[in-house]
């Protein structure tokens, strides 16, 4: 274990803990506006941590700046995605549990 | 031992994912465990050392197959509160034993094939040692395109031939229906088209040259095109008409029809039947397919005949 | 030469079919001309051939199997381009009629047509397993297109029914391709006999493929769905369903059979492919005679019909080739005519609820007399070309003294007798319940003729069946002497 | 490769659900979730059948099997264009109930 690999280690284990913590908001929060909030926060980050461990793993510029770009793709659609549902469920949905169960 | 788990992980998910999909409680649930089905056999497919079929299950299999149950599911709820009336699942005594039956039955032949005691396949030996002659890295290109030609062409016309089937069975409304009905306009959706549509046609005009010496091709680049159709169709910038114009048509039609054409080409110079003349060929070939694929993808996405400028375009 | 008229032969109908999507204007119906008729003439080419040569094969693209794929004609492939040429030129005459090429409903249905119809051309061509395995899709989705082209419920239903189980046969089908080229490491027909052994996978592979290929063509119990797809087809559609399309499958089962499985012991399969064979005509031809719609009595005879082709496996004999492959030719030719004829008499009276057709005789002389003519090729009565196939039959039972088998092909010929009979005698025998509405819609002679020209064809085989059966005989399966 | 004989059992097992799926669905849209999937299960049976050539997998039944997956999708695009107008005409989606006996 040389020290990239424990720092890849680190970032990649950072990443999925902010996955499984954007996962258990999706799962118990109660409506749409707070999963959205769990959901995208974390995930970006964890996308980023996952992106960024992989980066230092392989350190060769063409595949850092790919990582780069899939981590700034992936912010791109979780913010517009994150954007249209919440505007969809605040203009047509009440914002009780139940109903946003239904939806989703 | 790591890549054991994930190979676990990889088959559990597949199995439960399949049968949520055909046994969930709504349909909508179902639909969307069907897409992640897809999505985790691209995985599987990436496992067994198959890059190509796994891009192609991953932009055809799950995303584009999705697609096109979500919009059926959407015509199915049109114009009705409820979801749609999805019966009880059969009750059938003998359900349970056939399926296990027959998966065991399955597995039985897959698990003998797999372990009998084969020569390599004399075709693939064939194909590999035939690839040194041409200038083409990935050998599954050169199988669609250059030894099993006839295959890929007559799968082209197998699309073609399921988009004017439907169209042949799409109602009164056939053109104009609602999957065309864009969302409402937000200043976030234009950007995000600015930088996606630009960024999929580059993706897919990669795939598109890499599918030469690595994995991609014309399918799996068509479909990722037609991904890129869909977001403009979902927004409102294209729109489905009943009937297409010369521009799409004559995309519906390249692939097929330059391939044919240039296919009978070598007749006339006393060559066979498909023996592409060059390398250029296979490019020319494999561009008008792609157009074609996606062209065709597109239009059974939005039910129509041709397509045109949308509400928000 | 001969390259380049089987490639037309594939190709000029695929093209038209691309041209009449591209130019759906006025243009239509000139593209499906120059698509069909040149057919004819360009099968005079690939005809000489086989009579001079026996077998042609044609390497695709340079590259012999196994790297490539191979096209190859024999007399087999021969008699099946003539019998889709002929009978696709002649159900067109029709169906330019019921579906216009300036109408919308004509530019629906004439693409599917064509591509059906080069779809065919090319499965009887090609001697590749995935590639008859892509060619049967595109024949299963252009036939189920043009069944529900019309978009009446019964029909759209029939298709679906239709669609689900095709997709499932060409499932259990692929699964028997991918394990036959794990074992032989070809794909090519011919040469899976000369690289396995018949251990249980490759039977296995066998079996998986023939399911397939057995619930694609509708042989009992795997039949369910055919009568109501070729029942509420449109009238050219039921003609070249029954007529071509269930037997294109029955056609890669015999391909199979006697030359992929060449040498293999398979008796006790035989024996079950004839038993099921033998239900097939009992019931087929039972559940006829219940039918109350004209049009789900032909295609119950049908079902029936099916069964006699069965019969080539039990017995397989030189003879029991020639005339399996007779039945095929002139079951074709009477089933087209009937349905068509069927066609145009739902169409002028509006119903073909059998109660309702007593006296349509004096109304449709031409298409009740092609309706007849049809059923005595289906009977076998002489001199028509069901009788030669059917004596055929019983010389190749008798010669092998198969009594079974022969009293089945005799009694099948009296079981269809009464249901055809029971037809006509409701349409003929009721002078007094004269038909007195006026027809609903006029059909134009030339829809008739078609229907005509293909049952006297049916009868004319009785007469011209020397060079056919020639033809057969040189191209016999291995293993079968004449 | 042992975890291909893994993939083999777990395509074994989703030909089986397929067809539990086909045989106790009634909406014909999970009538083809049922044989996409049994569709998929054959397909990796189809790459595990013939065996590696000097190490590296052979490419023919690859290439046969994204043949197979384009004529799936557009079967299955066929497929839901037909359920769609059944339904527009029927208002069922299901092959179920009434018979077929409409005068042609």
């Amino acid at each position: 274990m040389t020290l990239t690999d424990d720092v890849t280690l680190a970032l990649l284990l950072a990443g999925c803990g902010f996955y499984l913590a954007g996962t258990v908001g999706l799962l118990r929060f109660p409506d749409v506006f707070c999963r959205l909030h769990a959901l995208t926060k974390a995930d970006n980050l964890g996308l980023f941590l996952v992106c960024s461990g992989l980066a230092v793993h392989s350190g060769e510029a063409r595949v850092v700046s790919l990582l780069l770009l899939i981590w700034l793709v992936g912010l791109l659609a979780a913010t517009v995605s994150a954007h249209l549902i919440a505007r969809h469920a605040h203009q047509h949905l009440a914002t009780s549990p139940e109903d946003s169960n239904e939806q989703r | 031992m790591t890549l054991f788990l994930l190979d676990g992980l990889i088959v559990v998910g597949l199995v439960t994912l399949a049968y949520q999909a055909v046994s969930s409680r709504s349909l909508f649930r179902g639909i969307i465990h069907f897409v992640v089905f897809g999505l985790t056999m691209a995985l599987a497919w990436a496992r067994v050392g198959a890059p190509d079929l796994a891009m192609a299950e991953a932009a055809i299999g799950a995303g584009l197959t999705g697609a096109l149950m979500l919009v059926a599911y959407r015509r199915l709820v049109e114009g009705r509160s409820d979801s749609p009336a999805d019966p009880a699942p059969a009750q059938s005594r003998l359900a349970l034993p056939i399926a296990i039956g027959s998966g065991l039955l399955v597995g039985v032949i897959g698990l003998s094939a797999l372990f009998s005691e084969v020569e390599p396949a004399q075709a693939g030996q064939a194909v590999l040692s035939e690839l040194q002659q041409v200038d083409l890295g990935n050998p599954i290109t050169a199988v669609l395109l250059l030894y099993r030609g006839l295959d890929t062409l007559l799968e082209v016309a197998v699309l073609l031939t399921a988009f004017l089937a439907a169209r042949a069975v799409a109602g009164a409304d056939g053109g104009e229906g609602s999957a065309t009905t864009p969302a409402p306009e937000t200043p976030m959706v234009g950007a995000l088209l600015a930088v996606v549509i630009p960024l999929t046609v580059l993706v897919a005009i990669h795939l598109l040259r890499a599918g030469s010496y690595e994995p991609g091709g014309a399918f799996q680049g068509g479909a990722v095109l037609a991904g890129a159709g869909v977001l403009l169709i979902l927004s409102g910038r294209i729109a489905a008409t009943p009937v297409a114009g010369p521009l799409i048509r004559m995309g519906l039609l390249a692939g097929l029809v330059s391939f044919m054409l240039i296919g009978l080409v070598p007749l006339l110079k006393g060559s066979p039947l498909l023996a592409l003349p060059g390398l250029w060929a296979v490019y020319f070939i494999e561009t008008a397919m792609m157009l074609s694929i996606a062209i065709t993808l597109i239009l059974l996405f939005a039910g129509g005949g041709g397509l045109k400028r949308g509400r928000n375009g | 030469m001969t390259a380049s008229a089987l490639a037309l032969i594939v190709f000029l109908p695929l093209l038209a079919a691309c041209a009449t999507v591209a130019f759906p204007g006025r243009w239509v119906g000139l593209i499906v001309r120059t698509g069909l008729l040149p057919l004819p003439l360009l099968m005079l080419v690939p005809t000489a051939a086989v009579l001079d040569q026996n077998v042609v094969h044609l390497a695709l693209a340079g590259h012999a199997s196994p790297l490539g794929i191979e096209w190859r004609l024999d007399s087999l492939s021969l008699l099946m381009l003539w019998l889709n040429v002929g009978i696709t030129v002649l159900i067109s005459l029709h169906a330019g009629f019921t579906f216009r090429p300036d109408s919308d409903r004509g530019r629906r249905f004439w693409p599917l047509w064509l591509i059906l119809f080069a779809s065919m051309n090319a499965l009887v061509l090609s001697a590749d397993l995935f590639n008859l395995y892509v060619t049967l899709e595109l024949v299963t989705l252009a036939a189920i297109g043009l069944i529900a082209v019309e978009s009446k419920p019964a029909a759209l239903r029939a298709g679906m029914r239709y669609l689900l189980l095709a997709l499932m046969a060409s499932l259990l089908y692929l699964l028997g391709v991918g394990l036959i080229y794990g074992q032989a490491g070809t794909l090519d027909l011919y040469l899976i006999a000369e690289q396995i052994e018949p251990g249980w996978l490759p039977v296995t592979a066998l079996t998986l493929m023939i399911v397939g290929l057995l619930i694609k063509s509708a042989v009992f119990p795997l039949h369910a769905w055919l009568p109501a797809a070729h029942g509420n087809a449109p009238g050219p559609v039921s003609a070249i369903l029954s007529a071509m399309v269930v037997k294109v499958s029955i056609y890669m089962i015999w391909r199979l059979w006697f030359w992929g499985a060449a040498g293999w012991d398979l008796t006790t399969a035989a024996n079950l492919m004839g038993l099921l064979g033998a239900a097939a005509i009992v019931y087929g031809s039972l559940a006829a005679l219940v039918q109350d719609r004209l049009k789900m009595i032909v295609a119950y005879s049908t079902v029936a019909q099916l069964g006699y082709l069965m019969l080539l496996f039990p017995l397989a004999s030189a003879l029991a080739f020639q005339a399996a492959s007779y039945h095929l030719l002139s079951h074709g030719l009477a089933k087209a005519a009937m349905f068509l004829a069927a066609a145009n008499i739902l169409n002028s009276v509006g119903t073909d609820r059998l109660q309702r057709l007593a006296g349509v005789d004096q109304r449709l002389p031409l298409d009740v007399f092609a309706l007849a003519l049809g059923g005595v090729s289906i009977l076998g009565l002489p001199p028509s070309g069901g009788f030669v196939a059917k004596w055929l039959f019983l010389e190749a039972a008798w010669q092998q003294q198969a009594w079974g088998w022969l009293i089945l092909v005799a009694g099948g010929g009296l079981l269809a007798a009464a249901y055809l009979f029971r037809v006509l005698g409701v349409i003929c025998l009721h002078p007094r319940k004269r038909l007195d509405k006026r027809p609903r819609r006029e059909n134009p002679d030339l829809a008739s003729v078609a229907a005509l020209i293909l049952a006297v064809g049916a009868i004319a085989a009785g007469f011209f069946s020397a060079p056919v059966l020639d033809l057969v005989s040189a191209g016999l399966p291995p293993g079968m002497t004449p | 490769m042992d975890s291909l004989g893994l993939y083999v059992l777990a395509a074994a097992v989703l030909f089986g659900v397929g067809v539990y799926g086909l045989i106790v669905a009634e909406h014909l849209m999970r009538k083809l979730f049922a044989i996409n999937i049994m569709g998929n299960a054959i397909f990796i049976l189809l790459v595990a059948a013939s065996g590696p050539i000097q190490g590296s997998p052979d490419p023919v039944p690859q290439a046969l099997v994204l043949t197979g997956i384009v004529i799936a999708v557009s079967a299955t695009a066929f497929a839901l264009a037909l359920m769609v107008r059944l339904y527009q005409e029927t208002g069922q989606a299901t092959l179920s109930s009434r018979d077929d006996g409409d005068d042609g």
